[in-house]
């Protein structure tokens, strides 16, 4: 119940809110842009030697050089593409494992889902950077296994996200009455549960997506993430991070593009959770 | 080169110049004459008294696994700190030369069989007692036998028997003839412990700095040996290592004078530091050099005409000035640094010319040539990016060479080596003899020879190379030597980067030292404090 | 009742108010809509109207506060003489809790949950600078003149740790502690079961006529307003519909809308003859996990015929239909139907039996999944054990909306965009669509307004001469049993207390239980309450309240 | 209340165990193993397998979990592969640097973050929300090795402030032990304020929705007691978990920051350790984190209990 006094003046009319909602999803439809069409969109190859190293922004390079003399544009673009992609299938594999699994948990209940969730918990309850660092030494790094063991921590979360999400939507009455039709429960969790659950698992996807970016930024500062010469943002700004000595603005580039997507699809996120309050 | 710039990278990636590259090059020294014409404050000048005391700070890669004891030691820590602490038999001289240390002679027996070392005598181990030659046959034997766990042990797997001769006189037997076998005591790994020495936590040496603390991984401190019988060495009081493994870190330490001392600079700091006036940098062009080895076993690479494609499509000039900025020198496809006495100044330099290269696929009956490249940060940090730019030169050569990115972890066990592979890429610190060099890289039966390369004819002129006492004749079949690899071997090795230290400003008595990055790891016994 | 005093001065003045919120499609919607009321010290004005109706947003204005996102645009408020919308907001702050105060219908959620409730109680009067011994005396003595259980040591307990009943007197304490002069009590007992409720009324009451304290009444249900107030207010879509003093509004009521209101309670059924059972329960037991909820428990349902289970909250009746269904298995005895005995589990029960007993709930909202259209929600049930699929099923619930009065156009929408009405009729639809011999009917009219009820209720009753199909109707509400029911049976505490034929059990109640509920179902006549306040030597009505 | 809280700390004691399992597990199935990293290139066979013998890995490995469970019952941690020191040793000042830079952060990014959460709470939708919004985007978004190095270059490097290396060393002041952490501090609250921020501005949000606060503002109780009395003690609960998260959080996040201003910590210890190795030294780092980041995960629970009146006096 929120109240306010009859003298207070009306809230601001929504639309007001929506500029920063527009340019988040400007900037993310950009970025989606940047990767599916880097080929086209990059004016070099990210991999060649245009230019000296680090030539600050001009003269043909809109955004300058990076530490070996690549056009740092043409890297960002190609960049979109390993980030989001990387992300993007680390948030997928997660919840196309997380969400089934925490909707079965919840819906059978009983020792499935005792042991489901207290698996959960046991990896839970470690560190999640200790476990990833730990993982990725016992597998190596390449670029599956360091997708798939974001996407196995990321998956922990959604499936606690869903079992909560589910054990609460199963005891709807509308659960009740297609049990009462004797349906089963796959149809049960696919057909009365998930539609239903789709609101909050969309809006964690967007936190889990951004958490991924920086959780792969944060294993690529450890040397356990996106390896070179392939072009990461998080690896970009470690590549370029030489330049901060110098007074040099190449890794903020890549830096800046790594909170802008964070921010923006993290309002975006709060936007599908509904409520521009609501975070 | 992106990550030249992380020489040890994070502690969680194998250091960049890990294994082949730092474990061996403690050992190694190329005998070089370093790069001259330095005008540094710090640079030795000879009106300067070396002034005594203060506390120099040196930022060192390291690990929380790092211990005292020489023969298991790791990383840069463990190397300075040898050198820190303990004498050897022999030095390498800052004028480059071999130089008694605590041998004070030695003298070989025709065929190079057979050596007598004669101890220092009057030498005092920190914890006061005299050093004699059972604490030297303990030392050198501590490398030898089943039981050992030492890094030196194939170094020292050629002693058949080491004799004490008298209080301060040892003999050593060897199973062939090794004229240049007094350069191998010159290793860290050879540091001379009193006899039967093991509290690693309290080391004990002869050395110029009696270790005060250690804290593995994070910090160790020495004062000077008060006793010290060098003269005119050892000059700073006290000496602090700090464990600095992150490179952002590092130069930022150097340049806010957190630290007087940093080894293993990043070629794109250098002009940086230099303009910036916070630091003296000191290049010193040694051995250091980066291969690319062609699978000489394998089709098409066992054609020779190939192999000359190879060394012709790539652009040195560019790697040099691009990923080093220039700090070190172009290859010609031979180990031997331009700056080491036995370097052969005749052999004509492979110049970038892609029609020639296209020329020597032509003679081979190749159209073109496409090949993988294996490449790895276990190497140096950003070898693949060196790999982009040999793929860029190569392009116009008609030679696709697809750069493959290996992980860290077990490229050296599993690509590396690895007969099935077309081409790796490998680093090499030098070694203190062109006879270790050659012998175990592109000997036949060498232990790492990486390109799978064997020419009878190479193999029986180093033989007798390495048991020929005479300085005429062993340059002369050493240049022959390095002839027929520039030739005819599956190497091709772009360039020689030079070991770069930075200093910061009141640091003095510097001296480019082409063995080691630190003025060959023994920058605490030779610099001085300004005040 | 009192004499009206004269309106001279009066306590609370609203003014042709206007009060909007910002609607669906961006134009604004008009909750008030140009309402005007006068109140004077001491009375009592009850507000009357179906949710939606703009009565909590008009008695929230009487304390100057509107909810998230309204406005006033139109129109004054006046308390005490004092313009409430020219107030800068300390002044008008210190107007409430002093000059006016505020009763909420779930006092549960109205008391903060960390803090004991004697502190909540004596806040407003601290601050009007009551000393705190004072303020709890005062306090002390509203808890015992409320019936509140050990007044001296009540007030120490958390909010969790009273019962409802408890929790709505003890806000109606807080909110006369500082002496206001006007309290607005919006559906004080609406969330309380019927004999607790008139505890509640027969405290209050009392308590305000004591104090002399002006009361705006809201309330959904007529006959609650009738026992409480002066006058009546009848309020719909924010406008006012009938006003006048109690026995006027009753007895002679002007406007259709409010004749609509009081005919609503009079719908009766005539009862049909007994005939065999349907459905035998034989010595059920059921639980949850630990918690036994219902005990050896014995009913029959007559074949086409209407059973209706009474009985207040956590008697168990909803665990019944519960247990029947399958959806809770029971522990003990047997339920019988058509001649078979069903299993306790749903995966043992044949699709036959599935479709032959069908659940309709409470909360239609709940009921329905928002994320399907109501023609996929009956098309599923027509699916399953029908086998009609494609346009067979779509005739046949375009048939079905039909037969519950709803247009088959509907089919295509959302849960979302019907009213609660329209929600209960679909899910009626879709219990109709397994063509089934009995219709578990779970509190089906509670969640509803009065004359949506009344409209559920006429259409069950219909439907039921048009299918056959048997009910088990369950309720708390009296009102509808007598429309619906042929026979009776009267749950406490998850065992059956009385039974029989419905005309049986209201007109002699077999025993004391019964007697007190059918007591206590608040009557239109205006001196209902005092009858029984006077019939019962209150305030002793502590007796049945215990810490949940 | 007590048969709840015995019954949480029974579940973190089982899940200290189940970790124990996994820990050993990782460890065993780590490729490549301490002695060829640490003999490197001049490994043989021979040295390689002295080594390990005279480290006792030639028990099977159910032995040596069982030994080595046993010698964590007893406080014994084992040794070091690499080096042969004792691990309690080795540990023992590592942990106490990292408790020390957590508990400094942790007392400034805590009272900050509940601040300005509440803050932008009370005036919601106000300026203050929105710059508390945008400052903890930007922060959360910012990856905290890219924050520390720009610290290092502005403070450290260009102003030459602070220092850039965090060591510090035996016989220093208090007051110069502060100011090498300062950094590492200023980092770490950078990055842990925001979500403990707005975590606080939701759990306020959220109880100011509550009908409890409408009742406050109908009794006509000013802006600043609504906040102090009614809504505060019951965000207690949810932000009391929040905060000690982030403080496991912290403890653990500590790797990064560590490894940049070569902070001797447990972090640091850790990832010095995978690269090498040295298992059983990654066994009792681990260990220590994950019964660390379970016994604070334990604890934002009991908090929970006990701020909970209804809770508390159950039983």
């Amino acid at each position: 119940m929120s109240l306010h006094d009859i003298t207070a003046p009306p809230l601001r009319a929504p639309g007001f809110a929506r500029l920063p909602v527009l340019a988040a999803a400007a900037f993310c439809l950009a970025c989606l842009a940047a990767a599916v069409a880097a080929p086209v969109l990059a004016p070099h190859d990210p991999a060649d030697l245009v230019a000296l190293p680090w030539q600050p922004p001009g003269d043909g390079f809109l955004l300058g050089t990076d530490q070996l003399g690549r056009d740092m544009l043409s890297r960002i673009i190609w960049g979109a593409r390993v980030s989001i992609g990387l992300s993007a299938a680390i948030t997928a594999l997660a919840f196309a494992f997380g969400v089934p699994a925490g909707l079965a948990a919840a819906v059978l209940g009983g020792w499935a889902d005792q042991a489901m969730s207290r698996t959960v918990d046991l990896f839970m309850a470690l560190p999640p950077l200790i476990l990833a660092l730990l993982a990725l030494s016992v597998t190596g790094t390449s670029l599956v296994t360091l997708t798939l063991v974001a996407a196995f921590l990321a998956a922990l979360r959604v499936f606690r996200l869903s079992r909560a999400l589910g054990v609460d939507l199963a005891t709807r009455d509308f659960v009740d009455i297609a049990r009462l039709r004797g349906e089963g429960t796959l149809r049960i969790a696919a057909c009365e549960i998930l539609p239903n659950a789709a609101g909050p698992l969309i809006a964690e996807a967007g936190l889990r997506f951004v958490f991924a970016f920086l959780f792969v930024a944060s294993l690529s500062f450890l040397g356990l993430g996106v390896q070179p010469p392939m072009a990461d943002w998080g690896g970009m700004v470690r590549e370029n991070a030489g330049a901060l000595n110098y007074g040099g603005i190449a890794p903020l580039v890549p830096a800046a593009a790594i909170a802008l997507l964070a921010i923006s699809v993290n309002l975006l996120g709060d936007r599908a959770a509904g409520g521009r309050t609501g975070r | 080169m992106t990550d030249q710039k992380r020489p040890a990278a994070v502690p969680a990636r194998p250091r960049a110049i890990s294994r082949r590259g730092l474990l061996q090059s403690a050992a190694a020294f190329g005998l070089a004459s370093g790069a001259g014409g330095l005008l540094l404050p710090g640079v030795a000048r000879a009106q300067e008294v070396p002034q005594s005391g203060g506390t120099l700070r040196a930022g060192i890669l390291g690990a929380s696994s790092n211990t005292n004891d020489p023969a298991l030691r790791q990383d840069e820590f463990g190397v300075m700190a040898a050198y820190t602490t303990f004498n050897h038999l022999v030095e390498i001289a800052p004028d480059k030369t071999l130089a008694p240390e605590l041998a004070e002679s030695w003298e070989a027996a025709p065929g190079a069989k057979e050596w007598v070392f004669n101890l220092r005598k009057g030498v005092e181990f920190h914890d006061g007692r005299t050093m004699t030659a059972d604490d030297v046959i303990y030392s050198i034997n501590r490398h030898r036998g089943e039981a050992s766990q030492s890094g030196a042990k194939a170094l020292m797997a050629a002693i058949e028997e080491v004799e004490k001769l008298g209080s301060h006189q040892i003999r050593i037997r060897l199973a062939s003839g090794n004229a240049d076998l007094p350069w191998n005591f010159s290793g860290d790994h050879m540091a001379i412990v009193p006899d039967g020495f093991d509290n690693w936590m309290k080391p004990v040496g002869t050395g110029g700095y009696v270790q005060t603390s250690f804290e593995p991984g994070v910090r160790a401190t020495w004062e000077r040996n008060p006793n010290y019988w060098k003269e005119g060495r050892a000059h700073v009081g006290e000496v602090e290592f700090l464990v600095l493994n992150d490179p952002q870190a590092r130069i930022a330490a150097l340049q806010s004078g957190q630290i007087d001392a940093l080894g293993l600079v990043d070629p794109v700091a250098v002009e940086m530091l230099k303009g910036s006036g916070a630091a003296q940098v000191v290049n010193s062009a040694g051995g250091q050099f980066w291969s690319y080895a062609a699978n000489c076993k394998l089709a098409p690479f066992d054609n020779v005409n190939v192999r000359r494609a190879l060394k012709h499509g790539i652009d040195r000039q560019k790697i040099l000035d691009i990923v080093l900025r220039g700090n070190g020198r172009i290859g010609n496809d031979q180990p031997v640094a331009a700056t080491d006495p036995l370097f052969n100044t005749e052999l004509g330099q492979t110049p970038y010319d892609p029609e020639k290269a296209r020329y020597y696929l032509k003679e081979a009956g190749l159209d073109g040539l496409s090949l993988q490249l294996d490449t790895s940060d276990a190497t140096y940090a950003g070898s693949a990016n060196v790999g982009q730019l040999y793929r860029q030169a190569a392009q116009e050569a008609g030679i696709g060479i697809e750069v493959m990115r290996q992980p860290a972890d077990g490229y050296w066990d599993q690509i590396w080596l690895n007969p099935s592979r077309q081409m790796t890429s490998g680093v090499w610190m030098g070694r203190p003899t062109v006879d270790m060099l050659m012998s175990t890289i592109f000997a036949g039966d060498a232990p790492w020879n990486e390109a799978f390369w064997s020419d009878p004819r190479f193999d029986g002129i180093l033989v007798e190379a390495r048991a020929e006492l005479d300085p005429a004749k062993r340059k002369e079949m050493y240049w022959e030597l390095q002839s027929i690899i520039h030739a005819d071997a599956g190497h091709v090795i772009p360039v020689f980067a030079d070991f770069i230290d930075a200093y910061s400003p009141r640091v003095r008595g510097l001296m480019p030292t082409p063995s080691w990055y630190l003025m060959g790891a023994r920058f605490t016994e030779r610099v001085w404090l300004a005040s | 009742m009192k004499p009206e005093p004269a309106m001279k001065v009066p306590l609370l003045a609203i003014d042709r108010l206007e009060i909007e919120a910002p609607g669906k499609g961006g134009a604004p919607l008009r909750l008030i809509d140009g309402v005007s009321l006068q109140l004077a010290p001491g009375r009592v004005l009850g507000l009357i109207g179906e949710s939606g109706a703009g009565k909590s947003t008009l008695g929230l204005a009487a304390l100057g506060v509107l909810r998230g996102g309204q406005r006033m645009t139109a129109g004054e408020v006046r308390l005490a003489g004092q313009p409430l919308g020219r107030l800068d907001p300390g002044a008008m702050r210190r107007l409430r809790g002093r000059e006016v105060a505020y009763v909420a219908q779930s006092a549960a959620a109205a008391f903060n949950p960390a803090q004991r409730l004697i502190d909540q109680v004596i806040e407003t009067a601290l601050a009007c600078g009551m000393s705190r011994a004072g303020a709890r005396a005062r306090a002390i003595d509203l808890f015992a003149r409320l019936g509140l259980p050990d007044p001296a040591r009540f007030g120490g307990r958390f909010p969790h740790q009273a019962s409802g009943g408890q929790l709505q007197r003890a806000m109606t304490a807080m909110a006369m502690c500082a002496r206001p002069r006007l309290i607005v009590f919006d559906e004080p007992t609406t969330a309380l079961d019927v004999t607790t409720q008139i505890e509640v009324l027969v405290a209050v009451r009392s308590a305000i006529r004591e104090e002399g304290m002006a009361a705006l009444y809201i309330s959904h249900d007529l006959a609650l307003v009738a026992q409480m107030a002066d006058e009546i207010m009848v309020l719909r879509h924010g406008r006012m519909v009938e006003h006048g003093p109690v026995r006027q509004v009753i007895d002679a009521p002007k406007s259709p809308y409010t004749q609509a209101l009081i005919g609503a309670r009079g719908l009766v059924r005539t009862p049909r003859p007994s005939a065999a059972p349907i459905l035998e329960v034989r010595g059920l037991d059921a639980a949850y996990g630990e918690m036994k909820v219902i005990g050896d428990l014995t009913l029959s349902v007559p074949e086409g015929g209407t059973l209706a289970v009474i009985g207040e909250s956590g008697s168990g009746k909803s665990t019944l239909g519960r247990a029947i269904c399958g959806l809770l298995p029971w522990s003990a005895g047997s339920v019988r139907f058509a001649g078979r005995d069903l299993a306790p589990e749903l995966r043992r029960r044949t699709r036959a039996e599935l479709k032959d007993i069908q659940l309709i709930h409470q909360l239609p909202d709940l009921a329905l999944n928002p994320r399907r259209s109501v023609g996929a929600a009956i098309g599923a049930a027509l699916a399953r054990f029908r086998g009609l699929r494609g346009a067979a099923a779509r005739e046949e619930t375009a048939r079905l909306l039909r037969q519950v009065d709803l247009d088959p156009s509907l089919a295509a929408r959302l849960p979302g965009a019907l009213s609660g009405g329209q929600k209960q009729r679909v899910c009626i639809a879709r219990a109709l669509a397994a063509e089934p011999r009995l219709i578990i009917c779970d509190e089906v009219t509670s969640a509803l307004d009065p004359l949506v009820a009344e409209g559920v209720l006429k259409l069950l009753s219909r439907l039921q001469a048009e299918t056959g199909a048997s009910y088990l109707f369950i309720t708390h509400d009296f009102g509808a049993v007598a429309s619906i029911a042929d026979e009776v049976a009267v749950m406490k505490q998850g065992g059956l207390v009385a039974s029989g034929a419905l005309a049986d059990v209201f007109d002699a109640p077999p025993d004391p239980y019964t007697a007190a509920l059918l007591e206590a179902v608040p009557q239109l006549s205006p001196g209902w309450l005092d009858e029984i306040a006077a019939r019962r030597s209150l305030p002793d009505t502590a007796r049945k309240d215990h810490a949940v | 209340m007590g048969r709840l809280i015995l019954r949480r700390g029974g579940t973190g004691g089982l899940l200290v165990l189940a970790s124990t399992l996994l820990l050993f597990l990782a460890g065993e199935m780590m490729p490549g193993d301490f002695a060829s990293k640490l003999l490197g290139a001049s490994a043989t066979p021979e040295t390689v397998e002295a080594l390990r013998l005279s480290r006792g890995l030639d028990a099977s490995p159910a032995a040596r979990y069982l030994a080595w469970l046993g010698g964590l019952l007893h406080g014994d941690l084992g040794l070091s592969l690499t080096n042969g020191r004792e691990i309690g040793a080795l540990i023992a000042s590592r942990l106490g640097n990292t408790l020390l830079l957590a508990g400094l952060a942790a007392a400034v990014a805590v009272p900050l973050a509940l601040a300005l959460g509440t803050l932008a709470a009370v005036f919601r939708d106000s300026w203050i929300d929105r710059a508390v919004l945008v400052l903890t985007m930007v922060t959360v978004a910012t990856p905290e090795f890219f924050f520390a190095y720009v610290a290092i270059a502005v403070l450290a490097v260009e102003l030459n402030w602070l220092p850039s290396i965090s060591i510090p060393r035996p016989g220093m002041s208090v007051w110069e032990v502060l100011q090498v952490l300062v950094l590492p501090v200023l980092t770490l609250v950078v990055t842990s304020t925001a979500h403990v921020a707005r975590m606080t501005r939701a759990s306020i949000v959220a109880a100011m929705e509550q009908d409890y606060v409408g009742t406050a503002m109908l009794k006509g109780l000013p802006r600043g007691r609504i906040v102090l009395r009614h809504i505060l003690p019951n965000v207690a609960a949810p932000v009391s978990a929040v905060v000690v998260m982030t403080l496991a959080d912290i403890v653990v996040g500590l790797i990064i920051v560590e490894t940049i201003f070569a902070y001797p910590g447990m972090g640091q210890l850790m990832v010095d350790s995978v690269a090498k190795r040295d298992i059983t030294v990654v066994q009792a780092c681990g260990l220590i984190f994950a019964a660390t980041y379970i016994f604070l995960n334990m604890a934002a629970d009991m908090l929970a209990i006990a701020f909970n009146p209804r809770l508390r006096s159950a039983r």
